[in-house]
Order: structure tokens, then C-alpha cells, then sequence
């Protein structure tokens, strides 16, 4: 055991932070989730790609670093800790890529990868559908095959799909065997949405950014080479992804540390006006925050020396989504009746508060990860 | 001890819960965030109804109305989302000002109190304002207000600077205490129909989606959760009623009773709030759907005239810091 | 609405205080769950009942006063103010009389209630077998006609009957039809613990008391005047017992006014040493057991003007049960590191707290109470 | 950064582990509750096997053993409920005497350290104590000893009565928050595994009893009770790992961490606790189930060396009340 950074890791953290001290937009970027902000995302992701900080763990070749999982989080940490932009680019660098470079042609590997990294293609994820939410099996979007064109033809409804008014490209899953069970007869997709037959309508959010779409699908072509994974195999492919999601890469450490270094600096601002019953809150937040990154790296160290992640990673999305939900309400209580206000220096954190509730919803609800972690990883019998 | 309401004070309450259920409907609310002033329409109806002014003593002595029978009214406001500032208005200024200054109240006058926002300034005739615990009405033209964005759109905020040379003081330290519970009673009432109607329609929509061929109101899980919900409200509910009794009665512990109540509703609409948007998962985080309108009166409500955490540290000066023997 | 005590209640309330100021025990008994500690209680029931407290509530003829439920919720915030011993009658006061107040015949009501009220006759419930707890319609226990004595023979084993060493009679379940339904087939007996084939092993609870007991019967006879409320309707009848048991004369606020009370009194005493955010949870109590006091006055008045209670009791056993707990562990938190002590004089916390923990299981636990409220109160689906 | 322990420190553990389910099956902790001295008889093999004596400077130097792999032997003593004094012996007491007076350290000595009761110090041939800062060793013979009942009837607790007169100070305010921070360090060793045992026989036993004609395991409800056990242990346990590391490497911030671990430690085995015993439901409620030989372990043990709201407190101190311009 030796918690102290090598020296190689140090070079790193400091290159990394000098390069995001200069770099870093100030003031910061408008909300990534609404058009305009989208496109100034776009020019931040175009930077980062092309300082090589986009996609640090990738291959060279595609734009990375190469970096190993404890350099990604020692970026991560930087990145937070800057108070860099949100990752507009996070649905596919996040989720669809560790698919494509696990199931992935090198073709599709090579013609993806470089315009994903560099923001020049951005995608969002098809997953949800109105009868298909939490019971993500219940998808009833089909595709069927189109010989004659060498692919298949997509009908069907996509929702709650982050940034899809502002993305280019879409992943889901389609049914192209509508005989099959459940889980079977679905494959996975990655659809054009400037193409014939897609319509998408932007959804507001509850803090009022266009963030979601739905996203309608009449006979839309997309051809044989945007198969991903093989025919039929969609929801093996998928859950792959959907593991990614639930675990370390869509929040890591330094997201928490640093909304929870922004909770003692509010704490500071208004210690006086605060009932002590707060302050317990506050010391809670810093240590939850501490226990996350400490988890971490726990893991990680786990992943490097050669093992992977299981069901644990439902352990992981609870936490934190959990962690954001409290230190939010932590800072409201903070704030007290200027709670409220969504103008102002302070809000930040009611936009942040409503930005936490989705946490326990996405990527599984929390109600699915606790039967996860006590089926899979506890052994209780299923119903 | 007979802790009920009595027939005429439950008639009236349907009569404004049936009045509501026309004048206020969702779209009523929805609007209220996008027109000019935040104005729902229904005040009108409640107005010609005789609910607006019903605190005016002359008018609530003729009618043997006390706070008891306009909390039960404030609740259904809640449940109905009314935007309009009825607690500020009804609740908490106008019997201040008829009360000191009655000739200032005139057929078309509208009062708002509060701080350190004032809701409906800007529609308002004059403010009712504490400075240093004394009470002063403030003419609109005499204060200099700044519109604040709320989370909760129809509430329209504004930041209010005046000068107390500018205004008319109408009682010291007594009158401010009396003005504050009633509002933190009027809005605790609030937060129980807000909770009321998040729970109905969080149990409502468990009933009606199906996920995994049941609906998801047969998983135990969201059972539960709700249970947990009903559970806050049917604690909360009571005290709230027992607080405005003590506000009418003019208790000497009523500032603990109305902090207890407050708190309580706070936490039983936060509680709801949480909930309800979980069991409705992305569908309840639209602004499409209407389930936001009441989770953001929720937030807002529950940190306006002081917080869960704010009164529970008020009960505690009075429960934990005085000396035992001065206890019953 | 009118939140003032009558005259004749305040009457009511004096009376009681200056008895019970006059007569209760001090030092305090010993524990009521121990055989010495039982006995004493019982002579402790027998004052009561000489002055006509052990009942209040009850005709009388049987030694009440025919008080009104807010009387008797009078008598219970005076008797708990007192410190008064616990009630060791109290599970055939406040579960069995109501039951034979309904269902039994006027010979059952006369021979049995004065004896019961007057401790002469302790009764313990037997509803728990090792295989039907939580379940309570798994009962095997099994009752079998005897013709030729004129009554039944009983078979079978109850468990976690309360202080059913020291007692003298139990009431129970018993299956008399074999081939019924789960709920149906079943018998409400009365059965003496001294009759032959009966025996009693006492079982230790957490705390140390033998609270607890087995009870083992093989061809026990029970005569036909012992079976209350009719052969086979013995669910319907017994459900009457368990609503009572859930809903308010099993828990009345004094109970938890008087804990609150405690708690404050040590923060007083500790409050020096405490961290700040203890303070607040030892508010929460005390506004908890307020809000325990004011719901349960505003259900009595709705009953007192006709109403009846239904599943909304189960509300009342999630919020007693989980507030008793919550004060308890606030109490060991101001004690610290001498919580664990279970001599000296903080020791009835840790003794307490261990009693509380029993609350969210026995009389159906809270998760069953919480399918209750959904279900019955709220209206969700049933799976 | 490689967080993760040797192949080394693992081996050891497993040893420790084999002999403990031998040597210390569930009947030795419930009889250490009735027998003389509270000893369960696996100390005689802990101290054959070198365990009990790791931490003594010159067979830690020579085996290369630190705070870390002693802190995950505690985890085991823990787990299989020892009821001796692992931590106040080896953990605390015993590196502390062997540095400042290595003289006073015999083949048969047992040192224990704790405040304000101590446990087993009727057994001990000297207590290591602390009075305003400064670390004084006892004789058992110089303090006056008085039986304390612990609602874990196997740790034999003593208040402990002593002058600094009749003791020899061994160290300072660095040594006393060494060892206060070793002793914290180790409980919450020893409360990761009491949860994770309660865990396991919980996790088991649900999935055994049936009611409703199903496993209860298969409720939602219990479901996520237990996740929810899952969960805080899963979050608790590199905490202590880190904070041993702090200690064996006297780092800077070494209490904050100490002190982040021994809350999260005794949160996670009070809601093991809690769980357990609503899941078992009466079964768990009586001492003839070994159940509650852990849960009350489980409170003593949270309790003791600081509970999790007075840790909490000083880690508030070190991260609230500091300048911030001074922090990393």
C-alpha cells in the first residue's frame, strides 16, 4: 500500500492543472444544456482535444494519452477542482466509446473515435422510450431489414434523451426480431439523426434548460456498417455500456470533492447566520466526498491489477448520487429563504439541487441498483 | 378539548375548494409563470367569494372568522397551487393594517408582507415590513424593489430596500411577532395542500404506469415510499391546525406551536416533493408535465418564512434554554 | 375547536396526578419482565385497582370509571409524568378486554374482566409460532374436538409470548379446521396456562429479562366456554385485538412525552460536552412526541364524535415505533462513550433503546405496516 | 498511488482468520459473558501465533509490520467477535510502553489503554492512561478499580480512579493523540468486521426463513434494508485502510483521517446493527440467538474511542475553522 503519488503521476496532475489554469473559460461557459451553451461546449471540447486532454485514457492514435485509470482520476480531479465546463461530450465518450473499443469493428473504431473525441461529432444515447424506462427490455422500437439498401429501416420513439435537440448521432437499441424474448431480438444501433425520417422535438427540463428530447423515428435508413456488435446481440452489447454508466467513468471523485470544497466555502459565508444542526451536514458532505474518492481509488487499484467490475458498480451509483442529492440540501438549508433564488451569486446550487435529483432516476433508478447490490452482489433471491 | 373543525368552517373550506377546482385549474398555475404579473385569475373569484378580505377584523367579527377558518382555506390554496400572495396579502397584512390604520384599506388595496423578498411587490398598494421588531406599512411608490427569480416561476420576487423615514409604523415588537407566526402558519398550512396534492397524484400515476407488466405502484419499494409521505402529512396536519388555534386564542406558546408546525410541513412537503419526482422518474422532470409546479412551490415554500432547520432552532430557545422550573 | 381542557377533564386530571404522586412506588420497582419484578408489579395493579385507576376507561361494574378516550388519554400523560410502574396486565387490559368486550358473552365478560382488571388473573397473548410470525395466517397450531368434554384439545407451540412465564392464562389461535383457507379455520381460545399439557419455558430477551417465553401444548384441554367469538371466525375476531394493538391503547403520547421529557433533562445535563448538532436531534423528539400528542388528540375527537379507526392506524405504530427509536438514539448519543453502560444512573437508555428497537417488530412489523398504508390507505395495487 | 495490501499482509490475515474460526467460534464469545475474566481462550493462540505481541517495535522492524497489517488483523478480531483486548493491548498500549520504557515489557505482560473505563484492566499488569495531554502508565496495583456493567456483557469494563503521581509519564501530547488515534483506528477495524458479520448471517438468514411462502430475502424491503448495510460497509472500509495508512506513515492529517474512518465505521455497524435485528425480527431479540453477542459489540464498540458525531466534530474543526488560504 502507498498512497503517495509516483512521480510520474505528479508530472501529470501539475501538467494537467498549469494547462487548465490558462485554459479554463472565465467567466464560466452558459449551461451546456441549451443551444447556444452547446455550441461554445463544442469550441471548449475542440480545445481539450486539441491540447490532448479530451480522452486522456485513449490510444494516441484516436487523440489520448494513454493514460492509466489513476492518471484519469488525477484529470479529473484537476478538471473539477478548475472548475473546467461540463463534458457535453460525455454521452459518447463516456458510454458508447468503451463499447466501441470493446465490440467495435476497427473500422468503426477509426471512423468514430477521432470525430467523438473532437467534439466534431456529438452523440447522445436512445435508451429510454415511453413504455421502456426503468424496464429498459420493454423497448418496442424496431428496425427491419432493408436488403436491398444493405441496412435496416428504424420506427419507433427515443425520450429523455440528454442534449439530443443539439447531437448529431444517437446509440440505442432496436428490435429486429420482434419473435424473440424480452432481452433477445435487439440490436444496437447507431443512427444519423440528420436523416430522412428522424424528427427530434427538444423537452424541457425541470430547471428549465432544453436538456432532453424525444427523438421519433419513421423508416429511418442507417446501413449495415452502423450495426454495432452484431445482429441480435444488442442487449449483451449494451449492458456493457450500461456498466459504464452505473460506475466510476460517469462520476468521478473530483466532481464531489469539489461541490463539497464549494459547500464549506458557502459554510464560511454564512456560519454565522447558521444553526449548528448545519454545520453536522457540512462535515458530513466534505467526509462522504472523502469516502467516495478513497472507494476510488480502492477500486482502481483493484482494475489495474487486472480485475473488473461487477455488480459493485451499483454500490458506486448509489453513493454518489445519493452523496450530490445531500450536499445540495445541505446547501439550501445554507441558504436558507434565498434557497429559491435561481438568480443571483448563489444559484448555482438551486440549479444544482434539481440537477442532483435526476442522479437517483438515470441510468437505472436507485430503487433497480438496490435490488442490483442485494441480488447480485448480496445473493438474495429474486421475487 | 374537541380538536375538529366545525361544520360552517368545513362547509366554507368546500365551498373554496370548489371554487378553486373551476378558477384554478393546472393551466391556471402554468400561466401564472409566463403572463406579466403572475397572476392566476382565480383571485378575482376568491375576491367576489368574500375569501380575500375575510381577515378584515370588521368582516371576520361579523362572520365569527379567526385564523382557525382561514388556515383551512390557505391549505386548499396549496393543494390548488394559487400563486397569488394570499398568505402575504390575507393572512398576515391586512389584518395588520385594518387592525392600526384602517382607513388605508380600500376596496381594490392589496397588502404584501415578507422579507427579506417580497412576493407581488410590485402589484401590490403597500408592503408590510419588520425592521429592528417593529412593523411598518410601506407605500410601493416609497420603497425601491428589484425583481429576484424564483425556482418556482409564478412567485414573483422582489427585493425590497426602503427606509424606515419613508414609512408608517404601525406597532412594535408584539405586532412583528404576530405578523411573522401568521405567515409562517399561513404558508405552513400552504405546504400541507401542496403535500396533499403531490401525494395524490404521485399515487395516482404509481396506480396507472406499468413497468415490467405491474403497475410500479405494486412494487414495494415505491410503496414505501409513499407510505413515508403519508406518514409526514399525517403528523404534520395536526399541528398546523393546532397552531392556528393558537394563533387565534392569542396562546402564549404559540410562537413554539407555529414553529413546530412550520417545521414539520416543511419537512412533509420536502418529503413529498422527493418522492413524488422518484416514483415519476424522467417524466416528472419535465416542465412539460405538470408535477414541477408543485415540487418547486414545495422548495420555495419550505425555506420562505423561515426553514425547517431555522424554526427547529427556535423551539429549542424556548424548550431547551429557559430555566426547568419555569416549566408546567 | 377548542383546545382547552373541560372542567370536568382538569377535574379528572388532578385527581389522578395527586393519587399517583401520592402512591407511586419509589424507588422504582424492578424490572416487570423478571418473576420478582412481576410479582411486584402485580401488587402494584392491585392499588390501582382499589382506587379505580386500573381501568378507567371500562364500565363500573368491572372497576372503571367509564372515562372518555380523551379522559383516558388523561390519566395516561398523568401516569407516565409520574414514572409509574409499567403496566405488566397490560396485554390483557388493552388487547383481550376490547376483543371481549365485542365478541365475548356476557358469562366470558363477567367471570373474566374484574379478575383481569385486578391483576388476580394475568393474560399473555399467543399469536407468534416459529413459523408464523410476520405471517400470521401460517398458523399450525391446531385445535381437535372433544366431544365427551365438552370443549377441544389444543397442539401445538406459541412463541415470543410476552412475559408468558410469569402469567396465568393465554389467548390465542388455533386451527380447527384443517382443510380451510389460511385465514379461515381458525379459533380464538382462552387457554389456562396451569391446565395439563401446557408447558412454559422461559426465553431470554435482549435486554436480559426473561420477557419472553415458549409455550408447548400436547392435547391441552380448553372447555367450549373458553373459545371467544365463534368456532372458525377466530381471524375476524383476533383482527379486532391486533387493530387495537397497532392504533392508539397500546401507545399513548404520554408515553413519549415523558421519554422527551428525559432526553431534554439529560441534554441538560450533558449539554457542555455535546456536540451541537445532538441539540438538534434532541428537538426533533421533543417536536416529534408533540406531533404524537396532537394526532392522537385529533383522532380522538374524530372517534368521540363516531368515527372508527381503520388502517390509518397503522400510521400511528410507524410513527411511535420509529419515534422511540429516534430519542433513544439520541440519548446515547449524549451519553457517548458511557451509552454502553447498563448499571449506573444513565442506564435505562441503553435499556430503553433496546425496548425501543422491539417496536418496528412486534405487532406487525413496519415493513408490514408500510404495505398496509400503501394498500389500505393509499390505494396502491396489492402484487 | 497502489491502495491495495501485500500478498504478505493478506497471508497473514488469512492465518489469523483460520485460527479465529477455530479458535473463537461463536460459543467462546458468548461464554466470555459468564465465565471469570471475559477471556474467550483464543488470546492464548494469538499470542502463540505472535499476533498479540506483532506490534512491539522489534518484531514489527524485523517483520516489516505496520499499523496496516495489524489494522486488517483487527478487522478479523472483529468479525469473529473477540472478546478481549486486541486493540487496547497490541494496538495501543503495547508499541507505546516498548518505545518509551521497552523494559517494562515481559513474555507475560498485558497492557491496556482507554479512558474514562477501561476495559479487562483487572487482568492487566499496568493501564496506559492519559491526563491533560500527557501519557502516564499505570500500575494496576497504583489505580483503584471498579466494576462497570457494558451492555456487552463480554468486555469487562472498569472505572478507573488514579493520581499522575503514582504513574510514570512516558510521553507527551504527540504520544497521547498517537495512541488516542491507534485506539480509534482500531475499533473501527474491529466495527467493519462486526458489520460485515452481521451482514453475512443476516444476508443468510434471509434467504432461509420463509413467510408468505417465500424467502423473505426476496421483499423488497429486506432487499434494500441489506443493501443499504452493503452500501455503507462498502464505503466505510477504504476509509480505514487509508487512515491505517495515515498512521503508519504519520502523516499530517492522520487524525482527520482516523477520525473520517472511526464515524463511517460506526455508522456502518450501527445501521448493520439495526438491520439485522429488524430483519430477524424476534428470533434476533433473544440472547439464545448469537445474534446480539454482535449487535451489542457492534454499540459498545461505536461508542467507544470517540463516537461518530464527536468525530465528526473534530474533523469540523480541522476542516471548518481553519484558515483556508492555508489548505492545500
Amino acid at each position: 500500500m502507498d498512497l503517495t503519488f509516483t512521480e510520474h503521476e505528479e508530472a501529470f496532475r501539475a501538467e494537467a492543472r498549469a494547462w487548465l489554469e490558462a485554459n479554463v473559460p472565465r467567466p464560466a461557459l452558459p449551461s451546456g444544456d441549451t443551444r447556444e451553451g452547446f455550441a461554445r461546449h463544442l469550441e471548449w471540447e475542440r480545445m481539450l482535444f486539441d491540447a490532448r486532454w479530451a480522452v486522456v485514457s485513449w490510444p494516441e492514435v484516436y487523440g489520448g494519452r494513454e493514460a492509466s485509470l489513476m492518471e484519469w482520476l488525477i484529470f479529473e480531479e484537476e478538471y473539477y477542482r478548475a472548475g473546467a465546463p461540463q463534458r457535453v461530450t460525455q454521452n459518447g465518450i463516456f458510454l458508447l466509446a468503451p463499447t466501441l473499443f470493446e465490440f467495435g469493428t476497427a473500422e468503426q473504431q477509426d471512423r468514430i473515435l477521432p470525430r467523438m473525441a473532437s467534439g466534431e461529432e456529438a452523440w447522445c444515447q436512445g435508451w429510454s422510450e415511453p413504455n421502456a424506462g426503468s424496464d429498459l427490455a420493454g423497448i418496442t422500437s424496431r428496425a427491419v431489414r432493408d436488403e436491398a439498401g444493405g441496412g435496416w429501416r428504424l420506427t419507433g420513439q427515443k425520450t429523455w434523451t440528454t442534449r439530443g435537440a443539439f447531437c448529431d448521432r444517437l446509440f440505442g437499441l432496436f428490435r429486429t426480431d420482434p419473435e424473440a424474448d424480452r432481452h433477445r431480438g435487439l440490436t444496437y444501433f447507431l443512427v444519423d439523426l440528420g436523416a430522412e425520417g428522424v424528427t427530434v422535438r427538444p423537452v424541457e427540463r425541470l430547471d428549465g434548460d432544453e436538456g432532453f428530447a424525444e427523438v421519433f423515428l419513421e423508416d429511418a435508413f442507417v446501413p449495415d456498417r452502423d450495426v454495432l456488435g452484431g445482429v441480435n446481440e444488442g442487449w449483451r452489447v449494451a449492458m456493457a455500456t450500461t456498466g459504464s454508466e452505473r460506475g466510476l467513468t460517469l462520476r468521478s471523485p473530483g466532481r464531489f470533492m469539489a461541490t463539497a470544497a464549494r459547500l464549506i466555502d458557502l459554510y464560511r459565508r454564512h456560519a454565522d447566520a447558521t444553526d449548528p444542526a448545519v454545520r453536522d451536514a457540512v462535515i458530513r458532505g466534505w467526509m462522504d466526498a472523502e469516502a467516495y474518492r478513497w472507494q476510488t481509488f480502492w477500486t482502481v487499484t483493484r482494475l489495474m491489477e487486472g480485475g473488473r467490475t461487477g455488480p459493485e458498480s451499483s454500490l458506486v451509483k448509489l453513493f454518489w448520487s445519493e452523496l450530490d442529492v445531500r450536499i445540495h440540501a445541505t446547501a439550501l438549508e445554507l441558504l436558507g429563504p434565498r434557497a429559491e433564488l435561481v438568480d443571483g451569486d448563489d444559484a448555482a446550487w438551486m440549479k444544482g439541487w434539481q440537477f442532483a435529483l435526476s442522479g437517483p432516476i438515470y441510468a437505472g433508478t436507485n430503487e433497480i441498483q438496490r435490488n442490483v447490490v442485494a441480488e447480485r452482489v448480496l445473493g438474495l433471491p429474486r421475487r | 378539548m374537541r380538536f375538529s373543525f366545525t361544520d360552517d368552517q368545513l362547509a366554507f373550506r368546500d365551498a373554496v375548494r370548489d371554487l378553486l377546482e373551476k378558477e384554478c385549474p393546472p393551466q391556471r398555475v402554468r400561466d401564472a409563470w409566463t403572463n406579466v404579473d403572475g397572476r392566476s385569475g382565480a383571485w378575482d373569484a376568491l375576491e367576489e367569494m368574500g375569501v380575500v378580505g375575510l381577515s378584515h377584523p370588521e368582516v371576520a367579527g361579523a362572520l365569527g372568522v379567526d385564523e382557525i377558518a382561514v388556515t383551512l382555506i390557505l391549505e386548499e390554496t396549496g393543494r390548488f397551487g394559487l400563486p397569488e400572495p394570499i398568505v402575504e396579502h390575507t393572512a398576515v397584512a391586512l389584518p395588520a393594517v385594518a387592525q392600526h390604520i384602517p382607513e388605508a384599506v380600500t376596496d381594490t388595496s392589496l397588502f404584501v408582507a415578507g422579507g427579506p423578498m417580497v412576493p407581488y411587490a410590485t402589484s401590490a398598494t403597500a408592503l408590510l415590513l419588520e425592521r429592528d421588531r417593529q412593523l411598518y406599512l410601506v407605500d410601493r411608490s416609497a420603497a425601491t424593489l428589484t425583481e429576484r427569480a424564483s425556482v418556482d416561476g409564478s412567485r414573483r420576487l422582489y427585493a425590497v430596500e426602503w427606509e424606515p423615514s419613508n414609512a408608517v409604523e404601525i406597532g412594535g415588537p408584539e405586532d412583528a411577532a404576530l405578523a411573522f407566526d401568521r405567515g409562517a402558519l399561513g404558508v405552513a398550512a400552504q405546504l400541507i395542500g401542496v403535500a396533499q396534492h403531490l401525494l395524490d397524484t404521485t399515487v395516482e400515476y404509481a396506480q396507472a404506469r406499468h413497468q415490467f407488466g405491474v403497475p410500479i405502484g405494486s412494487f414495494q419499494a415505491v410503496k414505501h415510499h409513499l407510505a413515508n409521505v403519508a406518514l409526514g402529512l399525517e403528523f404534520a396536519r395536526p399541528l398546523v391546525y393546532r397552531a392556528a388555534h393558537s394563533v387565534a386564542r392569542r396562546d402564549l406558546d404559540r410562537s413554539v406551536h407555529v414553529s413546530t408546525a412550520k417545521a414539520h410541513a416543511s419537512d412533509a412537503a420536502t418529503v413529498a416533493a422527493r418522492v413524488a419526482l422518484q416514483v415519476h422518474g424522467a417524466i416528472g422532470y419535465t416542465t412539460e408535465y405538470d408535477l414541477h409546479l408543485w415540487m418547486k412551490r414545495a422548495w420555495a415554500l419550505a425555506a420562505a418564512w423561515g426553514d425547517a432547520a431555522w424554526h427547529r432552532a427556535r423551539v429549542g430557545r424556548a424548550i431547551l434554554d429557559t430555566d426547568p422550573s419555569e416549566e408546567q
